[in-house]
């Protein structure tokens, strides 16, 4: 069973169910963040949106949330978790992943397209050819990377970013940096590499008349699943 | 009781006339909360006093019309038991005083017309207007609206998906801030306002009432002084997050039987939203208003009643549902309360303290609300002529105008809004003619966008509002879609005075004859006048927001290039250049008259691109509608946006500036590959079709004009809006 | 010379933001708060002469929004 | 019992907003400001007999992040 945790506020979270059930052909259980008791779960997603109205910072007010307790719980299990956007930063709020996502460096929301060099040393990319560049779009006004410098070395130093803002061609520079974030970071797993978080949407891309590299995304979960 | 004076009647927005009305229907002196409850009623918001008798006029019905101007919104049939519920609404004096909350509320008022229908919104649009970018204030003004609108709809989830933004001096002093709202919804789900049901209880849900926006109906109708901003009038804050909770509850709730009757409060809060569905159901009332939820201590009835708090809903409940419909709104954490039953009686009683506090008969205030066929007069418009009409070159004007505010690339702007979440948006904004949005888990998709130009609709309102429909109706063609209904924004002056009233009736007579012959039916509409600050009005601006139906998403055009593809232009080129864009920006001029519009004609052209979109997907790159800049600026935008090349050529015995910049109206530019029937099938439809060149290289070139490389072309459009937004 | 400016909504204006985290503080076994405002304090150094008035004029034309918000300023000593 | 928690970023770290704000500072003619941080601040009213603990407590789990904040806790007299 996938899980989805559902926070008032949340709003990719049918988008995500779809994504699922149409790429892995897999039940999905949406589970309201009140729940104190998640039965069995092989995988949890924590959905984009503004959990709570993203009032006082972006996606620590869910973190006191009970299914967010299980979540902590079944994390320490080596259940995968993925936090997509919302979902990020509710992830580094409850100190699952470590950083946090500030405000962007022009402030303002954005959405856009934008190009990803993969780590595909995961089990969340396994799917991917290793520094494949894939487009995906972003849309937050928060997803800003910030950590500090002990913790990015060792976020660098353990192969613990996943995905990285990057140009067409692969370049990665402060050109091609969307919010800011510290080393072109768009997305990390923790040090037990179980837990994921991203602000790109994967599941706003898996239609051929849109765009799809989110496909490949989801079927690296396939293998896992 | 408070003693009714002439101020307090003209506090209140009533004439002497309209107070002996009141009271004739009374036979007695009102008190201050009935004196309130009739002000905000007959306020030109909620009545339409000055336009009721014109709007009556337009054509509103089709065979796929569900449900026409009347209700929160208008519904149509899309097949497969599907219907989509859509309206428009201004809040441009709010945005003016402050434009993050005025927008941000307007976006979310007007969500709320839609799902109080049943119908989850799939995708918002908004048309803005603004004054000169060197006003001191223009900066300031667009930079909140936009943030104010993109904060509310992305938290709520719903794509913003397209709009407009246009500049012009005449709205120095009075912006417009039109936004609209798409449902879906299943056809036998609709909910409507008419309240229904013995003794039925009135719940009211969502925020606690406080003192915000109190007489916000009647400001909206009345006209700015330059103290307007020194009174500070309580503004509404919105509240996206108990927005997008109160729209998971509504709907949810809406899966059981227990909704009868629903209504959300918008302007005039629970006062218009109790007496529209008590009057539509023929119903009376009896709301105890002790009961309402408040924000702050100290409220009187009068300000309870008047308050425009965002967020809130009233609904009649089925009794034996009280219990499902208190759980599911506190599972979403919303407060609902009891404040009311229906009754027979046709009375609005309000009790406090057990109480009658006001006792009002409800159909004879609604139907009896003040018409007026207000005098209206043509007034010759003082022409603006160029102060330097020196030679100018083509490839400098061009220059002039690509790089102009309201033709400069907008992805600095709706990069703000979240277009793609629900992850149905196929054709996001600048993609396109329209936007285009799937209906999901469908084959189906629906077309939206939103026009108007105003320069055209100062000079001739009628010729103006009817090309604001057929541009509408060409932008939903160009995707290839079936344009099926619209919805209007009506924004003008003071009704008062004869040439305003004059633009009032001639546009509206303008969108009727042009949606007749289109049969593109009126469904929902808004009008936002008195748009006038120190008697100086804006230009007569009639928004049309129309919706179109595509069968096939994979059948669609965008505005494409692809190497060594051929471009055409469909519809006869004359080059008319009165109130052109070129005029405007190149000399700053606004003389003569708008193009000529044949109806007959435009639905030819339409119908044959929508056929040729649909027959011969396969020979098809792109498709561009030609309007304000003429078909220079068409190519330029498909070449900015693919990054490729054009190489045209002006036909022979053609003036090259009245045939680059002209503004004929119904047409397109076509581009298609090497291999093509097009120029038959143009033939065989009676459409007027012309070769202008091919795709080639990397920039924009005339032959024996000029040629410009795209990187030039690419940093002088987007200027404008990178600093602005920077 | 160095400034505090404290910014606050006025009576009677919603606060949004003040009311969802109450909520989750009360939900979250923080039962005991009554009531929770917010506020958002800048502290400026200037090199101005006529710096207080300076800083009255930027704290009601940019730093708050005179509609919904007021404003006071402090000054700080180092 | 009242309490003002204040909450700003740690020394060193770049503040988006504020950052925002300075430009917007300068571009409007406000050109002699030095610096210009920003923070929040929260006006707690609380009935619990230890309150000042629950008071920062609340302020450490939730009001601040400590990867870039701070806060300072001062009890209010009314
Ligand atoms: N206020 C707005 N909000 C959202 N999208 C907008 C707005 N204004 C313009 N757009 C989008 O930007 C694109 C370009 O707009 P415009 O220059 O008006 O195009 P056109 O002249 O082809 O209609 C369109 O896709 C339009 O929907
Ligand atoms: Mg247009």
């Amino acid at each position: 069973m996938i899980s989805i945790v559902v926070f008032p506020g949340s709003n990719c979270d049918r988008d995500l169910k779809v994504a699922i059930e149409k790429t892995l052909k897999k039940k999905v259980d949406m589970v309201w963040h009140k729940t104190a008791n998640i039965k069995k779960s092989d995988m949890i997603f924590i959905p984009g949106g503004f959990s709570f109205g993203d009032h006082l910072r972006a996606g620590i007010l869910a973190t006191k949330s009970p299914a967010m307790r299980e979540v902590e719980r079944l994390s320490k299990k080596g259940v995968p978790i993925i936090g997509i956007c919302n979902g990020f930063q509710i992830l580094t709020e409850c100190n699952l992943l470590p950083g946090i996502l500030i405000k962007n460096r022009n402030p303002k929301f954005l959405c856009k397209s934008v190009n990803l060099k993969v780590d595909n040393n995961s089990i969340f990319t396994s799917s991917f050819k290793n520094n494949q560049i894939i487009k995906l779009p972003i849309a937050h006004s928060q997803g800003n990377y910030f950590a500090d410098k002990k913790v990015l070395n060792s976020l660098e130093d353990n192969n613990q970013v996943i995905f990285r803002y990057c140009s067409a061609k692969g370049e990665i520079n402060s050109n091609f940096n969307p919010n800011g974030s510290m080393n072109n970071i768009a997305g990390i797993i923790n040090s037990s590499k179980n837990v994921l978080g991203l602000m790109p949407h994967p599941e706003r891309a898996i239609d051929l008349t849109i765009q799809d590299d989110g496909i490949l995304f989801f079927k690296s979960l396939k293998m896992y699943l | 009781m408070t003693k009714i004076t002439k101020k307090l009647l003209s506090q209140h927005n009533l004439t002497e006339e309209e107070y002996q009305k009141i009271l004739v229907i009374l036979n007695r002196k009102p008190n201050l909360l009935e004196l309130g409850i009739f002000s905000v009623m007959w306020s030109e918001h909620c009545s339409y006093k000055s336009t009721k008798k014109w709007l009556k006029t337009l054509p509103t019905k089709a065979p796929w019309v569900i449900c026409g101007p009347g209700e929160n919104a208008g519904v149509i049939d899309i097949g497969d038991n599907d219907a989509l519920v859509f309206k428009m609404e201004s809040h441009n004096h709010p945005s003016f005083i402050e434009p993050y909350q005025g927008a941000a509320t307007g976006v979310g008022g007007i969500m709320r017309d839609v799902f109080t229908m049943g119908a989850r919104p799939i995708a918002n649009l908004n048309s803005l207007r603004f004054g000169e970018p060197k006003n001191s204030r223009t900066n300031y003004l667009i930079n909140g609206v936009v943030s104010g609108i993109g904060d509310y709809g992305n938290c709520v989830g719903i794509p913003t998906v397209g709009g407009e933004c246009f500049f012009h001096e005449c709205y120095n002093n009075n912006i417009l801030v039109n936004a609209m709202s798409v449902g879906l919804v299943k056809k036998n789900k609709i909910f409507y306002s008419a309240a229904r049901g013995k003794s039925f209880p009135i719940i009211y849900v969502g925020a606690k009432t406080g003192r915000d926006g109190i007489h916000g109906a009647t400001m909206a109708s009345a006209e700015f002084d330059d103290d307007s901003s020194e009174n500070r009038p309580q503004v509404q804050v919105g509240d996206p997050f108990t927005e997008k909770l109160l729209l998971e509850a509504c709907l949810e709730l809406m899966n059981t039987k227990a909704i009868v009757s629903i209504q959300d409060m918008g302007a005039a809060g629970l006062t218009s939203s109790s007496f529209e569905m008590a009057s539509k159901g023929n119903k009376g009332i009896d709301l105890n208003i002790d009961k309402i939820p408040l924000r702050e201590k100290g409220m009187t009835p009068y300000e309870i009643m008047l308050s425009e708090t965002q967020e809130r809903m009233l609904m009649v409940i089925n009794p034996e549902y009280k219990k499902i419909t208190s759980e599911i709104f506190n599972k979403w954490g919303l407060e609902s309360v009891e404040v009311g039953r229906l009754n027979d009686t046709q009375q609005m009683k309000i009790f406090s303290k057990n109480k009658i506090q006001c006792n009002l008969p409800i159909n004879d205030l609604v139907k009896n609300s003040p018409e007026y066929d207000r005098n209206s007069k043509k007034k010759s418009i003082s022409v603006k002529y160029s102060s330097k009409k020196k030679d100018i070159s083509i490839k400098e004007s061009f220059k002039k105008i690509i790089s102009n505010e309201n033709f400069s690339n907008k992805r600095p702007l709706f990069s703000q809004y979240d277009f793609q979440v629900m992850a149905d948006t196929i054709l996001g904004p600048q993609e396109s003619d329209s936007a285009v949005i799937r209906i999901h888990n469908t084959n189906k998709a629906i077309a939206l966008t939103s026009d108007c130009n105003p320069i055209y609709c100062k000079a001739d309102p009628f010729y103006g509002a009817m090309i604001a429909v057929a541009e509408c109706w060409r932008n939903l063609c160009a995707v290839g879609a079936k344009p099926m209904a619209i919805t209007d924004n009506l924004n003008f002056g003071n009704p008062e005075k004869d040439e305003i009233m004059y633009e009032i009736k001639e546009s509206i007579r303008g969108i009727g004859v042009a949606c007749s012959s289109l049969n593109f039916p009126v469904v929902s509409g808004n009008v936002s006048l008195y748009n006038e600050t120190n008697g100086k009005s804006i230009y007569p601006t009639p928004v049309i927001g129309g919706v179109g139906l595509i069968k096939n998403y994979r059948k669609k055009a965008t505005i494409s290039l692809e190497e060594n593809g051929k471009i055409f232009v469909i519809g006869k080129t004359y080059g008319h250049l009165d109130l052109s864009m070129y005029k405007k920006i190149v000399f700053n001029e606004e003389t003569g008259q708008p193009p000529n519009l044949d109806l007959i004609q435009e639905k030819k052209n339409g119908n044959f691109i929508r056929n040729y979109i649909d027959k011969y997907n396969k020979e098809l790159i792109g498709v561009h509608d030609i309007s304000e800049g003429g078909i220079i600026i068409s190519l330029a935008e498909m070449v900015i946006k693919c990054n490729l090349g054009v190489n045209i050529k002006v036909p022979p015995k053609k003036n090259k500036k009245k045939w680059l910049f002209g503004e004929d109206q119904s047409r397109y530019v076509v581009v298609v590959r090497e291999k093509n029937c097009i120029e038959k099938v143009a033939k065989d439809a009676g459409v007027f079709i012309e070769s202008i060149g091919s795709v080639k290289g990397k920039g924009l070139k005339i032959e024996k004009l000029f040629e410009i490389s795209n990187k030039e072309l690419i940093n002088m459009n987007r200027k404008f809006f990178m600093d602005c937004f920077s | 010379m160095k400034y505090r400016v404290y910014v606050f909504f006025k009576n009677g204006i919603l606060d949004p933001e003040a009311e969802a985290i109450k909520k989750t503080l009360h939900t979250s076994g923080f039962k005991k708060i009554k009531s929770l405002k917010k506020g958002k304090f800048f502290d400026i150094d200037t090199s101005g002469k006529n710096s207080k008035d300076e800083i009255s004029s930027l704290s009601e034309k940019i730093l708050s929004n005179p509609i919904i918000e007021n404003f006071e300023i402090k000054k700080i000593d180092n």
